[in-house]
């Protein structure tokens, strides 16, 4: 008995449809994995640290200006040398480098959110079931482990025709 | 875009990478050519010195530098272009976003090439990097040149890191999709994405913040390369207008660098469908925009030079447009001005003929206008007993040449070894057209 | 005859000497060799200051050898001395070079033969004996030597039975129509002693006085004249380094120069003869002879307005004491010795005799043989051997055709040189002599000063001094009589005090004499120079430049680089035309024109300008010597003709200053005591930068600047520049670190040329400074813009951000001999490929000067530090020292109102600082 | 793959070398109108920790320095007077070795060598390079021990360079001591 259902979709509009009509029956626990953002992974419930991305790469940009301004304050006051009249702690012109610092530290927060983050939530979903999906195929799994089985039957019913066989 | 099947979508793009054609073969011996080549001359350079090139006492800058602008400058539409498409939630993104932030990658990864090379010691080009030495020394954060630093190690890590985001869906799509030696490959670099809804999300939501700040860095590097120029104390060179000037030229050369590069994917690869008319259409409105930016641009400066009295600064100016680069000046002026003003006709717009040359044109017109400028300002500077004039000799020629042919060869090895066009992203873009078309099976 | 730099370094030199101890190339030595006996007077790693005198020309200015590890590496005036005060020319910096030059010989050759000194001797006396024994004459050829070694061959020619006679002094810069002009004048012979800085008017009839002569003291004296308010008109066809240093700058008809001067007497003496104490026979005598000579028949003749004439005999009647001088090499023709008498004459009447005109009592003549009677003898093959000593007349092409022609017949020529010269390559023997840096000798070039030679350092190859070699080869043939028995250093040494020879020389008093007039002067008057040559050729005009003083293109690499300040050219002579003469021919400026004379042909690069006269073309002497006739002088006389080759000669820089829409670098202020507007603060965002404890600086005075150049080859020898060549300087890549610009203003008529040294400025808000990447350049607390050439990583965009484009670049590991590595400064580096350079203010002087100040527990004084450019400016010029010192020469200058900084409006605040020249207008 | 896009690739790969062969052959055959291209010039460095030999005679500092405990100054007698140390002339080794020690045959190499009035020659051990300014007597003047740079040339038969001359060495050191730190003092 799996405990599982894994349909699969070559439309997406047709997965959708089925994610709909299994909202509509009670079904709240699908999980969409697709080759592309279609219409349809935004309706699924979804639970996850997308919220925290942008503070996130607050405190690395943050993190980038803190040490830009370190490193050129400190290394220019170790050295202490007078260059074209310049004070030795010249804000004006340590100006660009915190800001490059800033945009790099942040992109890279950024990104390194987004590794960490998606393989954090990815890990719902059987890896079995994640490499069904292609351009042609959308999956939509209904974990049915401690479900009621009226709705069981209901997301057999939705799914039907698209359910598949997966060996995990 | 006509009816494509998703599948057709991905097919195609991976026709791209595996199918090779003897145009790709030509394209990169000659890359490897020019390559071979520019290596050669920059060895010269290594052994001899500087000697080699045409640079002499008042003009110590010269073909080196303007292609390191220039490439800076080029690069900068690529990841611009893509992000702002990507705000404006713009159809025409999927299809040519992809290779213009591989444009920008390789663009800024060949332009970071010309300081090193350019500098007198390239064998200590580590100096102006911030790192604890035995030496207890540091760099000189007040230097432009170490803004460069940073500028273009930010920008190039930002780009680079833009452009992998951006192909995350698409590598996990390959990985399972493809055979042979690139499955691992991808396999890794798709840092497991597997296109959950929850991945999806929060890919959502990390890229419009990674595009934000891709956007002002972008801006922000070629304002600090044109502050390499704005922050010094010479005629002609040291004015405010230099940010937005350099930022508008880049953009104006990017963009016709980038027709250039998807005419040729486009013309190589079959992908008329997803590469249309529209998007040079968008293209070509873009460069007349940015040419007429341009012509303001030179237009002020000159205004400026002679409304402000500066002595030394009107003799440049006077010299740019009569003296010994006077035919260059006004081949960039016909090229970067003149001819884009052709592109107010759709019919030139949408004649791809036209349009490639007309970016040719503004290709070569863009390295030349930063080259007048270099050069024309060193020559004539404040001290007219040490005036002199510049011609590039041949070695720095092939060591520019050089250049043209490490970007074409990069490019040619990534679209051999990556999607060259945004697969998911066409899928999705594909679907919205369709669902567009058919309201009722969307909303059912 | 050019000499390739590249083709110096094939040359193999010798083994050269150990006890080095200090690194002083880019390679450090693996070994250290300590002396096996230590000199009791050196210490490594410090310098050592020997007093000697420079024998590049026969001015002879006393010199400072600084000798590091045994090595001299830097020449310096002798501040005691009384001719040189302490300066030297460029001439005199460069001449260190010949030490080291890679051309040196080290052997004595018979033919191409190298042989050894006991051979060479051998050969020597060999050939003597022949001539002695055909009974034929023994000659000695000499430069000038005026001390004990031009007694000594006399004396040596006696001991072989000769005549002590037969010695020719050879001096192809000689002006010999200046002496005999005086004897003419004054019936005696005499010594005359121009003293130019107490003349309140100067008038030069084409004497480039700045160039020739005795420079350094002259061009000082010229300075000091200047300052003190004096007037200089400079009367010649070409605007020499001297014309342009004048205030008024006349150039008559070529070749009148005789009428205007019998004009001006006759103005003179018509207005004030009565009151000049002339015995009346003598002025009734003088006022027929000049009756002719009214001013409108002169201005007619001379092609100048009449008036300006009369303005000039205003001028000297009104400025008294005046000083005329002349006539230069530039116009002297064959009849130069009436108008040096005329020029006499006219000192005579002005009153200046006594004054700023001294004559001393003539020294007793050394018996002597003329150059004329050598040829005459030689020719006949009455001349069995001659033997030439420094003499080198085959240089000279054309001009002493006759004696090289003559010296075929003559069976036996030695010559005593350092680097084989063109009589040398005829000579069958060869003998080098030690460098005059190595060598004992003594000079009287003046009344009452003796200058002593003493050597600095031990030969640097396996030379001998000549002196040692006659006594030699007189000891062998066993003809010894009044010879000294040891060396002849030492016979010298033992004449002169110890304290003579550590101060350089000794004075002896001599009285001045007042001459009057002869009462039949101007019994021939001057006449007009008449031009030998192509029918339609112009007349050549001889130029005298620093470079080419010898009358040879120099072998010194340094004097070829170091371009001509106002044509630019290095490497490379030029011929000057007027650019109405050239405009017509279609010519420019680098275009290369083969020029014929009566003498023979050269080609040259033109240089159209409009600071020669046209219908004129000047030659530097140097290459205007292949065209003279052979006529035993150098002057005017000549007519070439010019024809293009289609060559092209590219200049190291674009040229002059004062292009239209350029900068104005040199500023003017009117009249002597004007001031220039004081200069407005300009506002900065940031506090002033303080230098605690000093502030080094220069200043630099441009009414004094005459632009000789002895700051350039200064700072060339003392920095280790490094030299290029002429292809790279042709292509903008001289390493100079104060090359000297030339300003050019033409809106008062006539050009009026300024010239400015123009080194690195070490401003305190330098924008060099803020661009590098890696501190490599920096502002120290003692006010220097310095370079660390090891933190340089060649970006150059510390060049791109000078607006005074003082900065260089090292395109190359540029190539060094062995032998002139020696001679590099060990306490300044030398600078690889890919670095920049540019003057350092001397950083290393101040180091050592200040370290010495702390060792010796002392506080600096003003004058202990000295950069290498403002210690052989022979006219002052250059000031170097603190400006945090209230009391040092250059604060005071600070505060003088004729002081302005460079592009003062870019607010760079530099710590080098102009004075501006004085313009006095026209009479 | 089809038959045109083979040849087509090796068509590239030709081209690529043909253009390779003109840039290496053609263009390195011309006469360099140039300067000469010189190497980069090296800095003889003896690596820290590497015994050097002690050049023509093996000199022996443990018996000089530390048996007889000679002080430094008495053979390098420049270096509170001038900024170069110097090594010991002959006559100064000689002025002991008349006496003492001629049985060795280190001595006797000495000994030979003065008589002919030759000087001897050292292996340098420490050097600083060429753009380096170092001044011994300001150092001397200042206490700064010899061994503090040297290490401690008594302990050992052959002098080594123990630790690196370095920059940064210099710096702390001056820091200590409140020397002045502008780069001129040693940049030269």
């Amino acid at each position: 008995m799996p405990e599982e259902l894994v349909a699969v979709y070559a439309d997406p509009d047709e997965a959708l449809r089925a994610v709909l009509s299994l909202r509509d029956r009670g079904v709240s626990n699908a999980q969409v994995s697709s080759p592309a953002a279609f219409p349809v992974v935004h309706e699924v419930e979804h639970t996850g640290h997308s919220r925290a991305l942008g503070w996130v790469a607050l405190v690395g940009g943050l993190t980038g200006l803190a040490c830009a301004t370190a490193l050129e304050v400190g290394t220019s006051k170790a050295l202490g040398l007078i260059v074209g009249g310049k004070p030795i702690v010249a804000w004006t012109a340590f100006g660009v480098v915190m800001f490059e610092l800033t945009m790099l530290f942040a992109g890279a927060s950024n990104f390194l959110a987004l590794a960490i983050f998606s393989a954090h939530s990815r890990r719902k979903v059987a890896k079995a079931v994640r490499d069904l999906v292609s351009s042609e195929r959308i999956v939509v799994t209904v974990s049915l482990a401690g479900m009621d089985p009226k709705l069981r039957d209901a997301a057999r019913g939705v799914l039907g025709g698209a359910l598949a066989e997966v060996t995990p | 875009m006509s009816e494509v099947s998703l599948a057709q979508i991905e097919k195609d793009t991976v026709a791209t990478m595996s199918e090779t054609t003897w145009r790709y073969w030509l394209a990169l011996g000659i890359a490897l050519s020019l390559v071979a080549l520019g290596g050669w001359a920059w060895s010269v350079a290594l052994r001899q010195g500087l000697g080699i090139t045409g640079l002499n006492e008042p003009v110590m800058w010269g073909a080196l530098i303007t292609t390191f602008v220039f490439f800076i400058g080029v690069s900068h539409s690529g990841t611009l272009v893509s992000a702002i498409l990507f705000f404006t939630r713009s159809p025409l993104r999927a299809a040519i976003g992809r290779s213009a932030e591989a444009m920008t990658v390789f663009t800024i990864m060949t332009a970071g090439l010309y300081p090193i090379v350019h500098i007198g010691r390239s064998w200590l080009f580590f100096f102006v990097l911030p790192y604890p030495n035995q030496r207890q020394l540091w760099m000189n954060f007040r230097s432009p040149l170490t803004w460069d630093v940073f500028a273009i190690t930010s920008y190039v890590t930002v780009s680079m890191l833009f452009l992998y985001m951006g192909m995350l869906p698409d590598l996990a799509l390959l990985a399972r999709q493809v055979k042979s030696w690139r499955r691992p490959l991808y396999r890794v670099l798709s840092l497991g994405f597997s296109g959950t809804d929850g991945e999806w999300r929060i890919f959502e939501k990390a890229y419009p913040i990674f595009a934000g700040v891709v956007i002002p860095l972008a801006v922000s590097v070629h304002s600090v390369v044109s502050w390499d120029f704005a922050m010094t104390v010479m005629p002609g060179w040291h004015s405010a207008i230099f940010a937005p000037y350099f930022v508008a030229g880049a953009i104006f050369s990017g963009i016709a660098v980038a027709v250039l590069l998807l005419s040729g994917l486009r013309r190589g690869y079959h992908l008329e469908r997803y590469i249309t008319p529209k998007h040079f259409d968008m293209l070509a409105k873009l460069l007349l925009a940015m040419s007429l930016v341009m012509t303001f641009v030179y237009a002020t400066e000159f205004f400026m030079a002679f409304y402000r009295g500066s002595k030394a600064e009107m003799e440049v100016f006077r010299w740019r447009a009569t003296g010994t680069y006077a035919p260059v000046f006004w081949g960039v002026v016909i090229s970067n001005s003149v001819a884009p003003l052709a592109l107010f006709w759709s019919r030139a717009r949408n004649h791809l003929p036209t349009l490639i040359t007309i970016s040719v044109l503004v290709t070569v017109g863009m390295w030349f206008e930063r080259f007048l400028f270099i050069v024309t300002t060193l020559a004539r500077s404040f001290v007219s007993q040490n005036w002199g004039n510049y011609i590039p000799s041949w070695k720095e020629s092939f060591i520019c040449l050089g250049g043209f042919g490490w970007f074409l060869m990069l490019f040619l090895i990534f679209i051999k070894l990556f999607p060259c066009m945004a697969i998911s992203e066409s899928m999705q873009s594909q679907h919205a057209v369709d669902a567009a078309v058919t309201p009722e099976a969307s909303h059912a | 005859m050019k000499v390739s730099r590249r083709g110096f370094l094939g040359t193999a030199v010798g083994a050269l000497g150990t006890g080095a101890l200090a690194g002083c190339s880019d390679k450090l030595p693996r070994y250290l060799v300590p002396h096996a006996i230590p000199p009791d007077d050196a210490t490594p790693g410090l310098a050592r200051h020997y007093r000697t005198v420079c024998r590049e020309c026969p001015a002879s200015c006393g010199a400072t050898a600084r000798v590091r590890e045994g090595r001299a590496v830097k020449l310096e005036g002798n501040p005691d001395y009384p001719i040189g005060r302490g300066a030297l020319c460029p001439r005199g910096q460069a001449s260190i070079e010949g030490l080291y030059a890679p051309g040196r010989l080290g052997t004595p050759r018979a033919g191409e033969k190298e042989i050894d000194w006991g051979e060479a001797e051998k050969q020597f006396a060999a050939g003597l004996q022949r001539a002695l024994d055909d009974k034929k004459l023994v000659v000695v050829v000499t430069r000038p030597e005026t001390g004990q070694l031009g007694k000594l061959f006399g004396t040596w020619l006696e001991a072989l039975g000769q005549a002590p006679a037969q010695v020719v002094t050879f001096d192809p810069m000689d002006r010999p129509w200046l002496r005999q002009g005086q004897e003419r004048a004054f019936g005696t012979a005499l010594r005359a002693v121009p003293d130019l800085a107490s003349a309140k008017l100067i008038l030069s009839i084409g004497d480039d006085f700045v160039e020739e002569g005795s420079p350094v003291e002259q061009a000082r004296a010229f300075a000091d004249q200047r300052a003190a308010g004096g007037r200089s008109i400079y009367v010649g066809p070409r605007l020499s380094l001297t014309a342009a240093a004048a205030d008024q700058w006349i150039s008559v008809e070529p070749g009148t120069e005789s009428i205007f001067v019998l004009g001006l007497l006759r103005q003179v003496v018509d207005r004030a003869g009565s009151r000049a104490g002339l015995e009346p026979g003598t002025l009734e005598n003088l006022q027929r002879r000049l009756a002719p000579f009214d001013a409108a028949t002169v201005a007619a003749r001379t092609r100048i307005d009449p008036k300006r004439l009369q303005e000039v005999a205003t001028a000297l009647l009104s400025a008294r004491p005046s000083l005329c001088l002349g006539p230069g090499r530039a116009v002297a023709g064959a009849d130069a010795a009436a108008l040096a008498e005329t020029v006499q004459v006219l000192n005579a009447v002005l009153g200046n005799v006594g004054q700023t005109l001294r004559f001393f009592p003539a020294a007793p003549a050394q018996p002597s043989m003329e150059l004329a009677e050598l040829t005459r003898k030689a020719a006949a093959g009455d001349v069995g051997a001659v033997v030439f000593h420094h003499a080198d007349p085959a240089g000279y092409g054309p001009v002493y055709a006759g004696l090289t022609g003559a010296l075929a017949r003559v069976p036996f020529i030695a010559t005593f040189v350092n680097e084989l010269d063109d009589t040398a390559r005829k000579a069958h023997l060869v003998l080098p002599d030690n460098y005059f840096l190595e060598n004992w000798s003594d000079v009287r070039t003046r009344p009452g000063v003796v200058g002593i030679q003493q050597p600095v350092m031990e030969p640097v190859l396996g030379t001998r001094a000549a002196a040692d070699e006659f006594l030699a080869v007189a000891r062998v043939l066993g003809k010894t009589t009044g010879l000294p028995k040891e060396t002849f250093g030492e016979a010298l040494r033992a004449t002169f005090q110890p304290k003579e020879i550590e101060q350089g020389f000794r004075l002896e008093e001599v009285a001045a004499v007042v001459p009057s007039l002869s009462a039949g002067v101007l019994a021939q008057l001057p006449s007009v120079v008449t031009f030998h040559g192509p029918e339609q050729g112009l007349p050549l005009v001889i130029a005298p430049t620093f470079r080419h003083l010898d009358g040879r293109q120099p072998r010194s690499a340094l004097l070829q680089e170091i371009p001509d300040p106002l044509s630019g050219f290095s490497w490379t002579g030029w011929v000057e035309l007027n650019s109405t003469t050239a405009s017509p021919l279609g010519l420019k400026t680098g275009d290369v024109l083969a020029l014929e004379g009566p003498g023979g042909r050269c080609e040259l690069p033109a240089f159209v300008t409009d600071s020669v006269r046209a219908g004129v073309a000047a030659v530097p002497v140097g290459d205007a010597t292949a065209l003279l006739e052979s006529k035993g002088f150098i002057g005017a006389g000549a007519r070439v003709t010019l024809r293009r080759t289609g060559g092209r000669v590219e200049r190291s820089h674009t040229g002059v200053g004062g292009a239209k829409g350029a900068e104005k670098l040199v500023r003017t202020v009117e009249a002597p005591a004007a001031a220039l507007p004081p200069a407005v603060p300009l506002p900065s965002m940031y506090p002033p930068v303080e230098h605690p404890v000093h502030h080094w600086a220069l200043s630099i005075d441009l009414d004094r600047c005459n632009g000789c150049g002895a700051c350039t080859a200064a700072c060339y020898v003392e920095n280790n520049l490094a030299i290029v060549g002429a292809d790279q300087v042709a292509r903008g890549r001289s390493m100079s670190w104060l090359p000297i610009m030339a300003d050019v203003d033409k809106s008062h008529g006539t050009p009026e040329v300024s010239y400015l040294p123009l080194g690195c400025q070490h401003c305190t808000a330098a924008p060099c400074e803020s661009v590098c990447p890696t501190f490599a350049t920096y502002h120290t607390p003692e006010g220097l813009n310095a370079q660390v050439y090891a933190r340089c990583i060649g970006t150059r965009y510390c060049e791109n951000n000078c607006p005074y484009g003082v900065r260089r670049f090292n395109f190359y590991d540029w190539p060094r001999a062995p032998s002139e590595r020696l001679g590099l400064n060990p306490d300044v580096t030398v600078r690889e490929r890919g670095v920049t350079e540019k003057c350092t203010l001397c950083s290393q002087r101040i180091r050592t000067g200040e370290e010495q100040a702390k060792f010796e527990k002392r506080g600096l004084r003003d004058g202990d530090i000295v950069s290498a450019c403002a210690a052989s400016c022979p006219t002052q010029a250059i000031v170097f020292g603190d400006l945090k010192d209230p009391n040092s020469a250059i604060a005071r200058r600070a505060a003088d109102g004729r002081a302005y900084k460079l592009l003062e409006e870019l607010n760079t605040q530099p710590g080098v600082f102009y004075l501006a020249r004085r313009r006095r207008g026209s009479t | 793959m089809s038959r045109p896009g083979r040849s087509a690739r090796w068509t590239g790969v030709a081209l690529a070398l043909v253009a390779i062969a003109i840039a290496f052959g053609s263009f390195e055959a011309h006469p360099q109108s140039a300067a000469a291209p010189v190497p980069p010039p090296a800095i003889a460095e003896v690596p820290p920790g590497q015994p050097s030999p002690a050049g023509e005679v093996p000199f022996n500092h443990q018996i000089h320095a530390g048996q007889f405990k000679i002080p430094c100054l008495d053979c390098h007698a420049y270096a509170d007077k001038s900024p170069s140390a110097g090594l010991p002339s002959g006559r100064k080794c000689m002025g002991c070795h008349k006496f003492v020690g001629k049985d060795k045959p280190e001595v006797q190499i000495l000994v030979k060598r003065f008589e002919d009035g030759q000087p001897l020659r050292w292996e340098r051990v420490f050097a600083v390079p060429d753009f380096i300014y170092f001044s011994h007597r300001m150092h001397v003047r200042a206490k700064v021990e010899c061994k503090e740079c040297h290490g401690d040339v008594a302990a050992g038969k052959i002098v080594r360079q123990e630790k690196p001359f370095t920059m940064g060495r210099c710096l702390t050191c001056h820091e200590e001591r409140n020397a002045s730190r502008d780069c001129l003092v040693c940049h030269k």
